[in-house]
């Protein structure tokens, strides 16, 4: 059964057609990767999994419940949880604080006035557990816009895992990093999603078909191609897609 | 910050509280403190709407006053004997009437923050403000509406008619508002509120609705705004329409922002600047405003996190024990600045007396002497000489007193 | 013409450039390959002073870095940006005359022969350029960037989102401005187009340059493509 | 030479012989009166003008003959309340604490109400401390009607009294058949179209009221609007109580629609008005006020006034009541010997004091309300010896009313504090 | 009640080109820098002010001539040396710099010219009544109002969607950089922008001020109506402002000509109060007693139901 499936799902933003028809499933526990050139929409494709925009038609079911035209909120409630291609955390707050705010709808404070989070024991621990697994345990009074940018990347993980949501999507989480630093990501990356579902979108290739089990290649918001990185790897019209047709012939 | 740390940080603020009246009792002393008392709750009270939500509000006058026009009724009403009960909790009547209001207008303003939110806020100030003059009987019209604190259950013998008492009352109502205002930023939906503010888009992807945080934080803010008209009720025992309209909500974004936003102490400090500026300042020159403006400008300019920022600005060289350091250039800036500064006040207020002599720092001026001109330009000119010159090494000297031994953070 | 050297730039704190060098001489076309994100939008927004550089950028001999997006244009160095940004409510004449960077001199491109090469954009002149299609608007911005009557032009992925018979058109457009002397440095994606236009290619990888040569020797060397550039 | 003014000289001749012995009564403490009016802000041309009357009245009648009470200077303190009610409360408790017990303070009857009602409570907490309100303009009847109070004098004519002598001016004029009212929407505006509608039914009524106007207080840009109202009601007539930019305004708008009806209104001369009517305003603007602009009666007022002018040249006597309050504080003061305000309220009351302009006025003792000639006056260049804002133009008398028949009963029920 | 009906649209005319005047100003401004200035009505007094002192020595025209440059010129030295600075502290410090500046600009005006009304009259060349209908008199400097309003209208309409310059700030609005990568001074372009956007301010001004009166009080009756003159129109959209200054100008002057009010609707319904009632402020509420705050109930209405305006499309 699958805990993610698309059907036929479509984005239109005006007259233009962004996602033209993306039908996908994702089963549970399973590595999945977008990838595609720039301007095929697969932000737009995780935009509107995540309940940013509505679709044009379609339907979206995670977990059995049609999501396509719930709210973010009512998304991540639901389990799954994103993170962002552009570092997206609370800038002026602290690491720790930052991923405590991941927590709290978990943990069942909803929008509670008269808890003092000082005094939540159980949650601060969590808060400092995750701290640790994305290894910010010593940085977690910093305010995290002070951070270097791989560990903002890393926070930025975090914020997205914390709740321990089933559903995992990360668009490009390894994006303006150096080697070794994508090298650590990419292992965080497999130690925190461990046991999840995850979908993510990434550019690296060395990176892809390390990480997933399969790979779906979007162009100009369809999908080519669904299958296994050798298969993928393979695939004349995803070298089509992605070098133009002379290379192909090379 | 351990227990005992915090805990005594806020005996501090309580016995500071307690104790202003006894080193500063005059009967004007007593009534600016008093100003004060209410400025602060009024003021973090705004700066949980700016400076924790990320809203800006052109209008937070409105529920200052709505809950101050609530508290005089209450005030008629225990005076009438319609009602019985102790003006210890005018306050609170005040702040009920905050936060109704503020419930209401905020179950369709808080949609957005931004652009739109502070032009609703504008809009809705206008109209409440307008409506005052028209809706006479509970407004009272431009003569407004006043009470008497005196009635009512005694506490302890105590009949509140002195000014003193009443800041004993209010500072004990500023303590309370305080607290909770502080511990609101340590809940669920007052840190929600926070990261909200910094990035509303990634809140709603960790479960939360921006705009119901959002709606929250209105609410707890129009609830302290109102508490702080009830304690303005108290204290002056009449409301105008002056307290709901734009002067006053301009008065408080003020004393935030100049105070510094952000900065839980923020607030206070603003309240308390502005209101020894407002009090004090006009006594001596009736070109106080003028002033007071150039002074905003340029604190918007140039220290755009507020005097407390200011003061923060200094934790990290303080940290470092590089403050000594800093003393001296600081001098050597600040000197010439404080002439020149003086200086050109000089000039203005010249330009604008008519009285023969201009007494000034000690100083008899002649403004009609041409030479009394010349020489106070020629003092203005070479101190700004001297400022300019020497701000190159005291921004020297702060980076030099700021950088890091390691940069391995930055 | 163009030199650029140890070339650094940061997004906020993430550090895209890591030391890139390459140069571009008088007349040629020069292509930067490589994969997305891997910073060659970055290199040129660098150059074109959108993003503050570190480093070196040496313009006609003359160091440009540090100097602001206008003065960098006004010395002869025009840029066509990914996203287009055509503006929908001109027309597409009054598109082309927001490239002329004054009224009295005259360059090498007039809108007449703008229009001469591009009839169609000519029988669209005053349709707004909102409504024109993909393929024209590429067409459009790469010919109001002519209109500034550049040296140099930097060109960034001007085939993407095109159908195949426009992208061989944008081919011939580009190879159209290097016969009239203007260099070229065009970011692409497609190795087709690259290839086939292109005087001498850098492939860029994690923030630098890894790899320098013709398209002959590109299509040689296996192992750069396929660590680099294949999927 | 009147009595008081005679045993004045022989104090100073008393103080001029004690001085000689005794150098340390040089220093003598002055008098110190506070005068609490808006001196920054939007209002403050208005205040500023009325602390330099005063001031120079101080100086020019009192301090320069040798000071009051045996030889004690007379010093203005001013206080700014930004004509706000609550600053008022603020500049009041300074007032206390630096010992000022006599507040003079005119402008705004809403501050004048408030400042009313703190210093009876300030009074009734804090006996022996009791301070003393000198209301020198505000008009609102109510101060010395339902909210009398034994601390409060009043030395303007109230509206009502105002308007009684104004609409017995309009009920004279048979040409004038219909009238339109117009008024800032709040307690003076209301209680001026009140006032009227009620008086011209008694006296003529055969006007009509052909318009009952009010308009948000400072808040409209334009009159134009009102004014085509007005024209096309045909009004013969208009009656207004606006004041400040919206009095300069609507008759600007009036008289640019070409409408040649007269105004008649309370606070449309000097402070940048005239000058601003100028030309267009000749023979149209109608006010009510106590003391004669032109002619003046008198040479000391004269004297008075061109001495004044001496000493500020942009400025004008625009408030002799002021002048008149402050000598009459100071005949109080005199003739008890004392400064305590309950001393000086209970001399001031039916008090009658000879003025500048010669004319005996009357503080009635049961509502501490003045009584003095009224005089309606036209806005013109003719005649005028003493102009306004240094136009040419200025307020010329055309209709007086002694001040016996000026006099309203009042509703007032004092309360006075017992000793 | 037809020539009620006629001065009525004529005087609503007059107002609402006006408020465009100001208004063009600021939605310029704001479509660039993305900030509504807080100081742009204090900007339009000091037109009437500098005009006011001009024509004291050379006379209205020369004061409609060189008031909107100097204020154009403060206008644009504002940019350069303030909002240029603060626009890298985020938008709530800009919009609190300029709340400030209008602040200091009404408090230097009350220094420089004092607090009084100023005696600033319209030429005698256009004193005279330019029609009289229904023996109303319409002045001729209403007439000029008019005419020059429109003519400012076309013009800027002219040059934004004409000239080779207008093509440059429309476009450096909405894309600065691009516009910067084809050679243009897009700092200069925003700072031109800015002060001819004041200037406008301050023409609107030099022609009120004999009209509406030179008061240091101007800027504050008119600076909020000008705010929901373009929140109404539409953030950034020119047309946008143009209907909605109509709109407020025309509402608010037939809201005053009419009669009718609470009492009317009451006796429609059968309904009467008595005098006693606790809400007899209410049924007693007639239209032009409401008249000036109608703008700001519009603004609220408008903000709720559709946040971009009537013609705006962007949202922040």
């Amino acid at each position: 059964m699958a805990i993610l499936s698309l059907k036929d799902v479509r984005k239109n933003f005006g007259e233009t057609e962004i996602i033209r028809g993306v039908s996908l499933d994702i089963e549970p526990g399973e590595k999945h990767a977008i990838i595609g050139p720039n301007g095929a929409g697969k932000s737009t494709l995780f935009h509107l999994i995540s309940g940013l925009f509505n679709v044009t038609s379609g339907t979206i079911e995670f977990k059995q419940n049609e999501i396509q035209n719930k709210t973010p909120y009512e998304v991540n409630r639901l389990g799954l949880a994103r993170s962002f291609q552009v570092t997206n955390i609370f800038a002026r707050m602290n690491v720790f604080e930052n991923v405590r705010c991941a927590l709290l709808w978990s943990c069942g404070y909803r929008y509670s006035f008269w808890h003092l989070l000082g005094k939540q024991h159980e949650l601060n621990e969590k808060a400092m557990h995750v701290l640790e697994q994305i290894r910010l345990q010593d940085k977690a009074l910093f305010p995290a816009g002070e951070l270097a940018y791989a560990q903002q990347r890393a926070l930025e993980l975090g914020i997205a895992i914390a709740s321990g949501a089933e559903l995992i999507m990360l668009d490009e989480p390894v994006a303006g990093m150096s080697h070794s630093e994508a090298e650590n990501a990419v292992e965080l990356i497999r130690k925190i999603t461990e046991g999840k579902t995850l979908i993510m979108v990434e550019h690296d290739m060395n990176i892809v078909f390390d990480v997933a089990d399969r790979i779906s290649v979007l162009v100009y918001g369809e999908i080519i191609a669904t299958d296994n990185p050798e298969n993928i790897r393979a695939n004349p019209r995803v070298q089509e897609a992605y070098l133009g047709e002379v290379a192909v012939s090379a | 910050m351990s227990m005992v740390k915090k805990l005594s940080v806020w005996i501090g603020y309580l016995v500071v509280l307690l104790i202003l009246p006894r080193l500063f009792d005059s009967i004007l002393a007593i009534s600016i403190l008093n100003q004060m008392a209410i400025g602060i709750v009024f003021a973090l009270s705004y700066n949980m709407l700016l400076g924790q939500g990320g809203m800006l509000s052109f209008g937070h006058a409105v529920y200052f006053g709505l809950g101050g026009f609530m508290a005089v009724h209450a005030l008629i009403m225990i005076e009438s004997e319609t009602a019985y009960f102790s003006i210890l909790l005018i306050p609170l009547i005040g702040g009920a009437f905050g936060l109704i209001a503020a419930i209401f207008i905020g179950s369709f303003s808080t949609h957005k923050a931004g652009t739109v939110f502070a032009m609703i806020s504008l809009g809705i100030g206008e109209l409440i403000a307008a409506s005052s003059l028209i809706f006479v009987s509970f407004f009272g019209g431009e003569a407004g509406i006043s009470g008497d604190r005196t009635f009512g259950p005694l506490f302890f013998g105590v009949d509140f008619a002195q000014d003193l008492e009443i800041y004993y009352l209010s500072a004990v109502w500023v303590f309370i508002a305080t607290v909770f205002m502080y511990l609101f930023t340590q809940t669920p939906s007052g840190r929600m509120a926070n990261a909200v503010r910094d990035n509303p888009e990634r809140a709603e992807f960790i479960g939360y609705s921006a705009r119901r945080v959002r709606f929250i934080s209105f609410c707890a803010s129009g609830l302290f705004a109102g508490i702080a008209g009830g304690l303005f009720a108290l204290n002056y025992e009449f409301i105008t329409d002056e307290s709901l309209n734009a002067i006053t909500s301009g008065r408080v974004l003020l004393m935030a922002y100049i105070g510094g936003l952000g900065y839980f102490i923020g607030p206070i400090v603003g309240a308390v600047i502005l209101t020894l500026m407002n009090s004090l300042l006009s006594n001596y020159s009736d070109l106080w405003l003028l002033y007071l403006g150039i002074m905003f400008v340029l604190t918007v300019m140039f220290l755009p996190r507020g005097f407390a920022g200011f003061i923060m600005m200094h934790q990290v060289v303080w940290l470092r024990g590089n403050l000594k350091s800093l003393i001296l250039p600081y001098l050597i800036t600040g000197i010439p600045a404080a002439i020149f500064t003086s200086a050109c006040i000089a000039l203005v207020e010249m330009s604008h007396l008519e009285e023969e002599v201009f007494h000034y720092l000690g100083l008899e001026l002649d403004p009609s002497a041409t030479l009394t001109w010349i020489i106070t330009i020629a003092i203005a000119a070479g101190s700004f000489y001297a400022t300019r010159r020497s701000v190159g090494q005291l921004s020297d000297a702060w980076e030099s007193a700021n950088s890091f031994p390691d940069s391995e953070d930055r | 013409m163009l030199e650029v050297s140890d070339l650094h730039a940061y997004y906020g704190k993430s550090h895209i450039l890591q030391g890139v060098n390459f140069n571009v001489a008088e007349g040629e076309i020069v292509s930067l390959l490589g994969r997305n994100g891997v910073g060659r939008s970055t290199t040129l927004k660098t150059i074109m002073g959108e993003v503050a550089p570190q480093g070196s950028v040496k313009f006609k001999g003359k160091e440009i870095a540090g100097k602001q997006s206008f003065e960098i244009a006004q010395m002869g160095l025009g840029y066509v940006p990914e996203n287009r940004d055509i503006f929908p409510t001109l027309t597409v004449s009054q598109n082309l005359i927001l490239g002329m960077k004054s009224t009295k001199i005259r360059g090498r491109w007039s809108i007449e022969d703008i229009f001469n090469m591009f009839p169609i954009l000519g029988e669209r002149a005053d349709v707004d350029g909102g409504v024109i299609s993909g393929g024209e608007q590429q067409m459009l911005c790469m010919c109001r960037t002519l209109m500034g009557d550049p040296d140099l032009i930097m060109i960034d992925e001007p085939t993407e989102g095109l159908a195949p018979k426009i992208v061989q058109q944008v081919a011939k457009l580009l190879q159209e401005i290097a016969k009239r002397g203007v260099a070229i440095l065009l970011v692409e994606q497609k190795l087709s187009i690259a290839l086939k236009i292109s005087h001498r290619l850098y492939v860029m990888g994690h923030g630098t340059v890894v790899y320098e040569g013709t398209p002959d020797s590109l299509m040689q060397a296996d192992d750069v493509r396929a660590e680099w550039l294949e999927v | 030479m009147n009595k008081s003014k005679f045993a004045l000289k022989l104090n100073s001749l008393l103080l001029a012989a004690l001085l000689s012995i005794s150098p340390i009564s040089l220093a003598q403490e002055p008098v110190r009166i506070a005068f609490m009016d808006p001196l920054s802000g939007t209002f403050a041309s208005i205040g500023t003008s009325g602390l330099k009357q005063i001031q120079f009245a101080a100086e020019y009648l009192f301090n320069s003959r040798g000071g009051i009470l045996g030889g004690r200077m007379i010093e203005i303190v001013p206080l700014d309340n930004k004509q706000s009610p609550t600053e008022t409360q603020l500049q009041f408790k300074r007032a206390i604490s630096e010992g000022l017990r006599i507040i003079f303070q005119g402008n705004s009857s809403a501050v004048a109400n408030t400042l009313s009602a703190t210093i009876s409570r300030h009074n009734r907490r804090n006996p022996g401390m009791e301070v003393l309100q000198i209301n020198y303009s505000a008009v609102d009847p109510i101060l010395t009607e339902e909210n009398c109070s034994f601390w409060h004098f009043r030395f303007d004519a109230h509206a009502v009294m105002k308007l009684n002598v104004l609409t017995d001016y309009i009920a004279m004029n048979e040409d004038i058949k219909s009238m339109y009212i117009i008024g800032q929407d709040y307690s003076f505006g209301h209680i001026v179209s009140e006032t009227a509608i009620r008086l011209l039914n008694e006296k003529r009524p055969d006007i009509e009221i052909v318009g009952n106007e009010f308009h948000p207080i400072g808040q409209v840009k334009d009159f134009t609007p009102y004014v085509t109202k007005i024209v096309s009601s045909g009004a013969d007539a208009v009656i207004t109580g606006n004041f400040g930019a919206d009095m300069v305004s609507l008759a600007r708008s009036i008289i640019d629609s070409g409408l040649d009806i007269p105004i008649y209104t309370f606070y449309a001369a000097y402070d940048g008005i005239t000058a601003t009517l100028g030309e267009d305003g000749k023979g149209r603007i109608r006010l009510i006020h106590n003391e004669t602009s032109n002619p003046i009666p008198t040479e000391e007022r004269k004297a008075f006034i061109r001495a004044f002018k001496k000493r500020h040249p942009n400025n004008d006597v625009t408030q002799p009541r002021i002048i008149n309050a402050l000598s009459m504080v100071v005949a109080a003061m005199e003739q008890t010997q004392s400064t305590d305000p309950y001393d000086i309220a209970l001399a001031l009351e039916d008090m009658r004091f000879t003025t500048l302009s010669g004319e005996e006025i009357w503080m009635r003792g049961s509502d501490h309300q003045i009584f003095q000639s009224l005089h309606i006056s036209v806005h013109t260049d003719e005649g005028i010896e003493f102009d306004a804002d240094n136009s040419g133009y200025g307020l010329f008398s055309v209709y007086h009313v002694p001040a016996e028949e000026t006099i309203v009963d009042s509703s007032c029920n004092m309360k006075r504090p017992s000793r | 009640m037809l020539e009620v009906f006629i001065f009525a649209t004529l005087n609503g005319l007059v107002t609402g080109l006006l408020l465009f005047m100001l208004a063009s100003g600021l939605t310029l401004i704001f479509s660039m820098m993305g900030v509504l200035n807080f100081a742009h009505a204090s900007f339009y007094m000091l037109g009437a002010y500098f005009a006011y002192s001009i024509s004291q020595y050379m006379g209205f025209w020369a004061g409609l001539l060189f008031a909107p440059i100097i204020v154009g010129v403060l206008g644009a030295g504002v940019e350069r040396y303030g909002l240029r600075r603060v626009h890298q502290l985020g938008h709530v410090a800009e919009l609190v710099f300029t709340f400030g500046m209008a602040f200091l600009i009404e408090e230097s005006i009350s220094f420089f010219w004092g607090t009084d009304t100023k005696n600033y009259r319209y030429p005698d060349i256009l004193n005279f009544p330019l029609f009289t209908l229904f023996g109303q008199e319409f002045s001729a400097y209403r007439g000029f109002m008019i005419g020059i309003s429109i003519a400012i209208f076309i013009g800027l309409y002219y040059v934004l969607t004409r000239s080779r310059i207008g093509i440059i700030i429309q476009a450096a609005i909405t894309h600065p950089h691009t516009v910067a990568n084809l050679g243009h001074n897009v700092p200069l372009i925003f700072m031109g922008v800015f002060g001819v956007g004041t200037a406008l301010a301050g023409v609107a001004g030099v022609i009120a001020g004999p009209v509406l009166t030179t008061f240091p009080g101007m800027a504050a009756v008119l600076g909020s109506i000008v705010f929901v003159i373009v929140v109404i129109g539409g953030l950034g959209s020119l047309a946008g402002a143009f209907i909605a200054a109509l709109l407020i100008g025309l509402l608010q002057s037939y809201a005053i000509a009419s009669d009718v009010g609470v009492p009317d609707l009451l006796n429609l319904l059968g309904l009467s109060f008595e005098r006693s009632h606790p809400l007899n402020d209410l049924w007693t509420l007639t239209l032009p007693q409401v008249a000036p705050i109608l703008p700001f109930l519009l603004l609220v209405l408008v903000l709720i139901f559709r946040p971009t305006g009537l013609l705006g499309k962007r949202e922040q």
